[in-house]
Formats: structure tokens, C-alpha cells, sequence
């Protein structure tokens, strides 16, 4: 494949660099009827976890201005129908998979993530310390150093796959945090997750949310998704999988420019549900018109 | 019969024409090509070309299927509003048809309760069972006389029973009313569709009679096909449901207990 | 004036719980010609530092969704100036002022506020340990709960007014910031000032903004200043001026229900200069129709 | 003689017309009760009635004033592009007259030069200076005979000079070809609005021929009165001039140098 898209996250190589996120894009099949879900570089399914999750009382998600707040709890189906399920359709329709792992502690993630090594067809990892809408795990290891240091040892150790380490806003130190991960062994890292926020209905005067809180995602975060991996850019060497209300080529170039060597598209694919294909397609029109690959723009942003 | 049509497309196309048919309800139309399907009940998430906020697509019942597609939308916040005030030609994103349809029914009768905006897929579910000639009762509950957007349409294809809160048309009070009256002949099923209070209350009357009655639920949706798990609605025994998957219509003892 | 809208915040009394923001309404003076600005609770100037200060080199401001990018760099009159020059005519005209002062060392701070304690017809000093476009001092302060403390402290001993600290969201762990500033003798917290973000023209590959980084503010964040009002109603007992995207009488209601006594109205003044003087007539006639008063409203969020 | 009017108003008021006067560029009229006030080179900030984004109004030169307020909108960008598509009747709201126009020449004759949607202050000063009979000659810019909105305007009240880029109608190349012949008589006072980049050249060519210019800048603006401090640009100094109170007509020399 010689596609002038091609892109090389260590040891992770891709079709194209523009991907769906977490989440937003379930398991992927669901959109087999209107797209070639193989032409997208990779999807980061629905975060996965060892048993499958109800996830949280409703309402889970509520619309604020250019974005939406979720707290769908990491609802899933769990390790073994993804598996037995879900992945011999993915495997047949050719899509590139990246699985995105969810645990409690560091052993749950090393447990998740070594069955995902004898899984065919799983490209990468994402390791998800970054969740604000789970009680226990998620965010709380993504908020330090150590703790997000210390699951990514433990995945390192049990996997051979590409390890992708999605980082939290909310980090106190973001780019401690992108160091640690990436000393104790991440291949990339993945940045960044949604926001904790909160919304009111001033009538019943309760929150919008069932738990009160959720994630915010959406065009809103965009100019500190950018920052924050711009951010990144200047202290580590692995390769930076940028994302935040990325909704059209424009919005990708802008992260590509900020340091990102990748993008992922979220809540956009909620709008338009095509959106990450005419991302690609643009985005390789663009390439070609000025005979420059992705790589060529990442982190040339002219500061100063 | 008619059944639920799983085979959904993604069509950016243009509004042909938005019509105030009550006082805060448009219906708009737009051209599809290829023709839109769907059945009775099934829905679609559309999107105007209105830049960054509101950032998702909305859902609509479908009120009519076809090369010309239809929906009611009442205006009730800034994406409704949006809708509601755009212009033939203006862009339009349609996703769709999303969910599953109305069961039609088995029995030679059909009872169709709307309230509100809850009429849009009812209008459709009666015009579908007009040219199957089976016979249909329609009982529509609205605040006053003015409420009552596609009346007309109704009137055309059902025999429609009216009731409003003030009394200003049909019955005075609430749509329930009528509905008990109808439910004396149990030969026939119930179909309903508005707001949850209304909703529940129609269950709850349908199960003591023992008549069958099918449910379109609402809730808020940012896929509208299952991807995003942010439709869940509670069921009786504390499990989640999913409107736009699992629904949106669901046998109503399902949701509001009482299955037999 | 017993008028339902009186609000007390610690020392503070406000003839009504709505403020404009600091740098969204200039000195006041301005907007004399279109409203009545005696009618607005409290207008909370222009940063003001000891020296006049010329600000960031251009461009300074961008658009993003639901929000705008700035990057003003304190930009002022200075001390001197707006004391002979602002003050008699905000005086005359009946406005309520707060004067946002910022400096670059505790001891800077200290002597700028005692200097604004000889000054008639100032209401209360808001202390910005929050700004993210300058260099020294600013977001540096407000990041961390012992320098927080710190310029808190020596401002608390230099004047007698009223002392509102005004918090950074970017802060590593806000309720210690927040906590630590009441310990320090702060009157009232105001929150949030914005948040550090970056856009990239992908044209000319430049940042957007001249300096390369500016502050989010507007509706984008909205959801997240609502939740960190909420965050620090649970571990203070002083009063919280909440920010952060308000628009209209509805959102302001959302920030009295998290925690908040009072608001400020900032980038919905360049969309709307009147916003501030509409959003207190309807909350007037809000409360007047519930025989509520503002304070009745505050952190009646009803959670879970 | 007109001068700078500081009585700015805040008017929440509605589209009269939009009217498309050449592609990409319309002309929104709005009805204005109390009159809009201002002259020629002064703005009014204006933004519709969209919702959350964009959140600033926009800018736009005064292109008449008085019961119906009218700007010339070209469509660059997502506030653009909302304006250009309302209709009449939508809702809008219009602050101004803000910054500082065009002094009206002392000397005998006026000469104007307009590039792209920079013909908007300089139609209105045209039309007021036909009103006093001074005479004018508009030298007006543009890559093709499409891109020149409002030129019958122009041509009921002044001396029309074009170039096009292309050469489709009048002089091919640039506006400044013209320009120097005019200024080979030195008795006027030169009026410029549009690109940047032709400013500058329009302030030097003056500058050389020793004749007084006066041009509008634009600049990102979030406030338009002098609050926000956003809308800097850097003089020859180093220094800031404020383009919404200083501005946004500048005496060229103090912004390109050459000041005598
Ligand atoms: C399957 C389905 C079919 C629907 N069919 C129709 C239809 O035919 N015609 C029609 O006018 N509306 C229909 N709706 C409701 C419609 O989607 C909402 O009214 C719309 O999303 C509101 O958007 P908004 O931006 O105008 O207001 P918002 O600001 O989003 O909401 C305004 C008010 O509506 C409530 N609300 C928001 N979203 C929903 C939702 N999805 N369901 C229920 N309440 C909501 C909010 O809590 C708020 O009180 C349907 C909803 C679903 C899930
Ligand atoms: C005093 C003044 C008078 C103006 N008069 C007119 C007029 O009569 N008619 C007219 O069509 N336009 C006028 N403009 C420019 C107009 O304000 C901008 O085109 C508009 O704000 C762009 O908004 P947008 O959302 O469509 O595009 P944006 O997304 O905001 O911008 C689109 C493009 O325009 C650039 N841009 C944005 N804002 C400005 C700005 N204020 N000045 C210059 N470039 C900008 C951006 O960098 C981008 O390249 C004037 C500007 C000023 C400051
Ligand atoms: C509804 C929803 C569900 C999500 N679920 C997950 C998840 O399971 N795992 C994860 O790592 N991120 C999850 N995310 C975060 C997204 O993957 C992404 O990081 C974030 O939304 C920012 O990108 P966006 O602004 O393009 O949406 C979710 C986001 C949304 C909106
Ligand atoms: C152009 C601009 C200038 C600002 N200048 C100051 C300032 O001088 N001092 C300060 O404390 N906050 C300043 N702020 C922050 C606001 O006061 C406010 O905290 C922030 O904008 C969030 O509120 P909003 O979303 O309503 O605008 C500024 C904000 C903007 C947009
Ligand atoms: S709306 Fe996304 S799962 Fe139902
Ligand atoms: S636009 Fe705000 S100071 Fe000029």
C-alpha cells in the first residue's frame, strides 16, 4: 500500500491517519450499510472491559453550545461477545480495530489486554485512564503520573500489541503525565478524552445527567484539545494521536499542525455519520494537490 | 403487512417546502432520492446546515415515506427552531429510517391515541391502514383547537375523535377519556404516541382492559442507531432499554409493567 | 433599597447579584450612551495593574465555536489613570465598582490594593491570580493552593474592601486553591477566568492569535464553570461569584443552583452589550413571581 | 460638512431585504427606529438571532443611514454566511455608530479608491459628496466584471474608473495603475478602503505625490467601542492604535509611516 495517506504510528502503521473515537462510533458495524467502514484508519471501538456494563442511569447525555455533555458509563458488552461476536464481522469487513481497553486496576487492564493479544485482527490498543464517568479506574489513573505510569507498565508487559495511552484533560500536569506514560513504555499516546462538566435544568432544578456529571466533547473543546496536544508535542517522542470537536479536514489539518501524527474524529460522527471518510477523502486531495504526505504537516505550526 | 425496514441511508439533500401547519409545528419536506422507506413508528435523525451549535442531528417520526419526505416538528428549543425556520432549498441531512415501526395489527381493528406532537408517526400509521381499508379510530388530545396540526389528514383516512383541555373543540378533557369508551370492544389494538405521562396512563388502561398496546417512546439521542448508548430508558425490573434500537416502539407493559 | 435582588456577599452588599466580567466592559464608561450601567450589579473593570501596560501584539482575539479565543495581555490605563480619569466619572454615574487588580508578586499586588483602599466609590477589589496571557504573575499564581495564599494574604492585610479572589480553571486541584484562599482571608471567589487554548490558521500555519495561546471564554464552557462552581460550593463556606458563558436569565439561574451568589456576565456582552441590565430584569421578574429572592436559589441543585 | 457621530444606539430590529448585488456579496437592509445615525466610515456590529456560534456580532461600514439602515455583507466566513441567508422579517440587532469616519476634504476634489468589499464606506461617501457637489472619481478594484457590487450606485453619483484583475471590464490590473494618473493633479484628498495590502500601496503612492490620504482598516473586533482591547494594530513605532475608536479611518502616513 502505497497510498500517500499511509501513516506509521511506531509500530502501529495505518491506512490513513484519520480515525473514529471511542464511543462514538459503537463497534463499527453498525455503519456497515452506509459506508465502507474498512476505508476509515482505524476505529476505536466502544471502551471494552473484561464483563459487559449496564453503564449509568439515564438520561445519559444532554446537548451545551458546540458540544454535548455524556455519562454513558462505559456501557458494553464485554470482552467475550466482542470477541466471539463482534470481531469476526469486523475481521470480515475489513476494518482496521483498535481496541479500546477499560479496567479497574492495573492487573484488570494487564488481564484485558493480554486476551486482546491472542485476538486476530486487533491492530492497537488504546488504553482508556481517562474516563470521567466511571466511579472507579477511568480518570483517576489519568489524573498523575504514577498511577497512569503504572497501568501502562502493566499493559506493556502484557501485550505485544501497539499500546495507545488516551489521556485525560484533566490531568493536574498533562505533560508529567504524557512523560510518565511514555517512560514506561506506550507506543503513542491518545489525547484528549472529554471534559468533566455539568448541566442544570433550572425547571426541575436537577442535573441534566443521571449521575449528575458528564463528559463534554464537541466543537467547544477544540481550542484546548489543540493546545493541550501542541502542549504534549513539545515534551514527548512517541507519536501523538490528537482529538477534540475535530469536524472537517480544516479542523484534522489543525491538529496535524499542532503535533498530532494522527487524528481521531468523536461527537462529529453524531452529525454526520459519513463524516471521517469525507475527512480521508479530503484530506487525500489535499495531500496530492501539494504532493506532501500527512507526516509532512505534523508539528509545524510556525510559533513566534 | 408492512414491516420495520433496517436498510437505513445517510442523504444529504434540500428542503422542498416548510409549511406552519399549527401554530409551532412545521412540516417539512424534503426530496429523496432514493426514496425514503420506512414504516409507521420508525424515524429519522436530520441535521441542517447550521454550523457549529447544535451539534447533533434531531430525531423525527416519519409522517410520510417516499420520494417526498415528511416530517412534523414542533418547535420547542434551538434545533426545532432552526428546522422550523428554514427555507425551500436550504440543506438538510437525513438519516435514516432508524428504529422499529409499529406492529400492525393481527385483530380487524386499530386505535390510535396521539397527543401533541406524538400525532407525527400516528398520521402515518392511519394512512398506511386507510389503504389496507382497516378501520381506524383516532383519538387526538390536544391543549385547545389550535393544537392540532395534520387534523385534516386525519380526517381523511380515520374517524377521528377529538378532545382538548379547554374544550374550545371535541370533547373537554383529557384523551383518556374517549379511549376507555373505545377499549369496550376489545377486538382491536392501541397505538400511541406523545408525552410519557399520557403515555403511561394509555398503558395502564390498555392493560386493564386487556387489549393490546404498542408505545413510541422519545428520549434524547445523539446516534440514533445504537453506537452511542445514550438512549437508555429504565424497564420495570431495573434493566436498560434502548429507544432507538430496542424501540422506539415497545409493547407497552414492557416499559410500564404489567406484562403479561 | 429593599428591592428583592439585594445581595450580600460577605462584606459585599450588591443591589443585585448580576456583575459584568472583567475585560468584557471596558471601564463602564462606554456603554453610559445605550444604559443605564447604575443598574447593573457591580462592573468589574478592566484589569488594572500598578503601570499602564500596552497589552499583546496583535492579532488578539479569534473565534471559536460557541466561543472566542483572547489573548489582551492586561492591556490598561494603569492605576493613576483610571483613578483620576475613570473613577469620578463611574462615580457620578452611580456604578457599582469592582476593580480587578493584577500584579506580578504578592508584594505588587499588596501595594496596588492599598493604594485602591484610599480610593472613593470602589466596592470591592477581585484579585486576578487567574489570567493565562501574561507572562509573570497571573495563571502562575493561581495554579496552586500556597501562591494563591500567598497574594491572597498580603492583599487581605493592605486593604480594608472587600477582597473577591478570582480562581483560574487550569488550577491542578481547584478546591485546594479555593480552600486555601478562604483560609487566607479571602471575602468571596470568583470563578472561572478562562482557559489556556490554541488555534492554528491552516493556511498561513500560525497560531491565530499573536502570542500563539489566548484564554476560552463563552458558551463553549459553560458546562465546565457551572461544574467547578459546584466543585468549590462543597468545600467553601464563602460566597462564589460564578462565570463562565452566561447568556441569558435561564443560564444564570444555572450557576446560582450549583453554588453560585452571585454571577458575572462577560463574553455575552460583545454579543449583546445590554445583556447584563436584561438578564437582571428578569430575574426581578423571576423572583418577584415566585416571592423568591436570588439567595434562596443558591445550591438548591438537587442532586442524585 | 458631516462629522464623526458618537451617539451610538443599541436597535434590536428586523431584516427589511437581503439582496444579492453581485455573487458572494449582499446588500441587508433593516429598518431602523430611531434612525440610524453616522457618516460615511463609521460600523455598525451586527448579529443575528443564531444561537450560541458564532458568538461575536460582525462589522460592517455604514452604507446608508437614516429609517432604513443598509450594509454590503460579503460572505468569507460563518457569520458572513448567516447574514448573506437571512430574509426579511428575521430578527438582527445593530449597535452603532461606532469609530470615526471620513474627514470630508477641504480641497476641490475627491478621490476614492475601492477594492473589493472595501466599496461599501466609500459608495455612502461618495453619495454624500454628490449631495454637496464636490466632485469625486471612484477608482474601483476587482478581479472580474462579477465582483463589483453596488457600481450603478456608483455611476449615478461620481466618475467611475474600473480595473479587473482579468481585464473583463475596464482597465486590466490593478487599481493603482489609475491612481497615480489622478494624483498628477494634486489638488484632492484621497479616500481608500479594502485589502491590506492595497492600502498600504494607495498610502505610498500618496505619500510620493505629496497628497493627503485617508483609508479604513479592518481588524477582528469583539466589542467595536474600545472595551475588549482586541482590535490592536501595530504603528510604525511599535505603539497600538485601537481600530474601533482610534480607527477605522486612519490618516495613512500614521499607520504606513511616512507621516510628514
Ligand atoms: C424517536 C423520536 C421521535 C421523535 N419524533 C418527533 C417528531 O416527529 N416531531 C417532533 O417535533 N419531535 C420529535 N421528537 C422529539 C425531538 O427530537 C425533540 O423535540 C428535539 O430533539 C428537541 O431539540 P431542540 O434543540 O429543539 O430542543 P432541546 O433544547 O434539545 O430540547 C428542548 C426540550 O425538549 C426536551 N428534549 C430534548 N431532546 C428530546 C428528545 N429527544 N426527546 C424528548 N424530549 C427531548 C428537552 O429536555 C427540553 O425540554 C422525537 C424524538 C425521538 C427520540
Ligand atoms: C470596521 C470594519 C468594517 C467592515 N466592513 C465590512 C463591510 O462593509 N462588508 C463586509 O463584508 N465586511 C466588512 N468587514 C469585515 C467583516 O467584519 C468580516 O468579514 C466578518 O467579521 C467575517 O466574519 P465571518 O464569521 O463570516 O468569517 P470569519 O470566520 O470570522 O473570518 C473569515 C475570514 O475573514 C477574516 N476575518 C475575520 N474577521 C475579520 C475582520 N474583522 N476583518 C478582516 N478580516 C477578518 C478571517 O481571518 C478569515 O480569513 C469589516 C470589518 C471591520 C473591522
Ligand atoms: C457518547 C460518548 C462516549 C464515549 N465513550 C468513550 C469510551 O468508551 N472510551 C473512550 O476512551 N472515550 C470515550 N469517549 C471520548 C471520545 O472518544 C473522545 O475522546 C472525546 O469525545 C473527544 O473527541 P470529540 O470532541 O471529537 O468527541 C466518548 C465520547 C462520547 C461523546
Ligand atoms: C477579551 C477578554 C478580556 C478579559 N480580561 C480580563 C481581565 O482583565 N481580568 C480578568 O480577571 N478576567 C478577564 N477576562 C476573563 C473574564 O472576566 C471571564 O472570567 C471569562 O471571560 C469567562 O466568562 P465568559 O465566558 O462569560 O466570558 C477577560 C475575558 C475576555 C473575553
Ligand atoms: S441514540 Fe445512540 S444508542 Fe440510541
Ligand atoms: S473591538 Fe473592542 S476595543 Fe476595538
Amino acid at each position: 500500500m502505497s497510498d500517500i495517506l499511509k501513516t506509521t504510528l511506531g509500530p502501529l502503521v495505518l491506512k490513513n491517519p484519520v480515525m473514529v473515537a471511542s464511543g462514538t462510533f459503537g463497534y463499527g458495524l453498525e455503519y456497515s450499510d452506509i459506508m465502507d467502514i474498512s476505508a476509515i484508519g482505524g476505529i476505536s471501538v466502544k471502551g471494552i472491559s473484561l464483563s459487559p456494563r449496564p453503564g449509568n442511569p439515564p438520561p445519559r447525555m444532554c446537548e451545551t453550545p458546540s458540544g454535548m455533555l455524556n455519562s454513558i458509563g462505559l456501557a458494553n458488552v464485554g470482552f467475550d461477545v466482542f470477541v466471539t461476536e463482534m470481531m469476526p464481522k469486523l475481521r470480515a469487513a475489513g476494518a482496521t480495530v483498535i481496541a479500546n481497553a477499560y479496567g479497574t486496576s492495573a492487573s484488570d487492564f494487564a488481564e484485558l489486554c493480554r486476551k486482546f493479544d491472542d485476538v486476530e485482527g486487533i491492530a492497537a490498543i488504546e488504553v482508556n485512564i481517562s474516563c470521567p464517568n466511571v466511579k472507579s479506574g477511568g480518570i483517576h489513573f489519568g489524573v498523575s503520573g504514577k498511577p497512569a505510569a503504572e497501568v501502562t507498565a502493566a499493559v506493556r508487559q502484557a501485550t505485544r500489541l501497539p499500546v495507545m495511552v488516551k489521556l485525560s484533560p484533566e490531568a493536574r500536569d498533562l505533560k508529567e503525565v504524557a512523560r510518565a506514560v511514555e517512560e514506561a513504555g506506550a507506543d503513542s499516546v491518545s489525547l484528549i478524552n472529554t471534559f468533566r462538566g455539568m448541566s442544570i435544568d433550572v425547571n426541575t432544578r436537577r442535573p441534566r445527567l443521571g449521575v449528575g456529571f458528564g463528559g463534554l466533547s464537541g466543537p467547544a473543546i477544540r481550542p484546548l484539545a489543540v493546545r493541550m496536544v501542541y502542549d504534549v508535542a513539545q515534551v514527548v517522542r512517541i507519536p501523538i494521536v490528537g482529538m477534540g470537536g475535530i469536524t472537517c479536514l480544516r479542523d484534522a489539518l489543525e491538529f496535524f499542525l499542532a503535533g498530532a501524527s494522527a487524528v481521531q474524529v468523536g461527537t462529529a460522527n453524531f452529525s454526520n455519520p459519513t463524516v471521517a471518510v469525507e475527512i480521508i477523502n479530503d484530506l487525500r486531495e489535499y495531500c496530492t494537490n501539494r504532493n506532501i504526505r500527512p507526516a509532512d504537516l505534523v508539528g509545524k505550526v510556525e510559533m513566534g | 403487512m408492512t414491516t420495520t425496514d433496517n436498510s437505513k441511508k445517510y442523504l444529504k439533500t434540500r428542503i422542498q417546502r416548510v409549511e406552519t401547519v399549527a401554530p409551532g409545528y412545521s412540516l417539512l419536506s424534503f426530496e429523496c432520492t432514493p426514496p425514503l422507506t420506512g414504516i409507521p413508528g420508525q424515524f429519522v435523525m436530520i441535521r441542517g446546515a447550521w454550523g457549529a451549535s447544535p451539534v447533533l442531528p434531531r430525531a423525527f417520526s416519519i409522517v410520510q415515506a417516499g420520494n417526498i419526505g415528511q416530517v412534523l416538528v414542533r418547535d420547542v428549543g434551538p434545533g426545532t427552531s432552526l428546522l422550523c425556520n428554514m427555507h425551500s432549498g436550504d440543506e438538510l441531512a437525513v438519516l435514516g429510517p432508524l428504529g422499529n415501526g409499529f406492529v400492525e395489527p393481527k385483530s380487524t381493528k386499530a386505535v390510535l391515541v396521539a397527543g401533541g406532537v406524538g400525532v407525527a408517526p400516528l398520521v402515518f400509521l392511519a394512512e398506511k391502514l386507510a389503504e389496507r381499508d382497516v378501520p381506524v379510530t383516532f383519538l387526538y388530545g390536544a391543549r385547545t383547537e389550535n393544537d392540532l396540526p395534520l387534523k385534516e389528514r386525519i380526517e381523511n383516512c380515520a374517524n377521528l375523535i377529538i378532545t382538548t383541555e379547554d374544550g374550545s373543540i371535541g370533547t373537554k378533557g383529557r384523551v383518556t377519556i374517549p379511549l376507555k369508551e373505545t377499549l369496550q370492544d376489545q377486538n382491536c389494538v392501541v397505538y400511541s404516541c406523545g408525552p410519557n405521562l399520557m403515555l403511561e396512563a394509555v398503558g395502564k388502561i390498555c392493560a386493564a382492559a386487556g387489549v393490546e398496546c404498542q408505545v413510541a417512546l422519545e428520549s434524547p439521542m445523539a446516534c440514533g442507531m445504537g453506537t452511542c448508548k445514550g438512549c437508555a430508558v429504565v424497564r420495570p425490573d431495573g434493566s436498560f432499554t434502548y429507544v432507538c434500537t430496542d424501540g422506539p416502539v415497545f409493547v407497552a407493559a414492557t416499559i410500564y409493567g404489567g406484562e403479561k
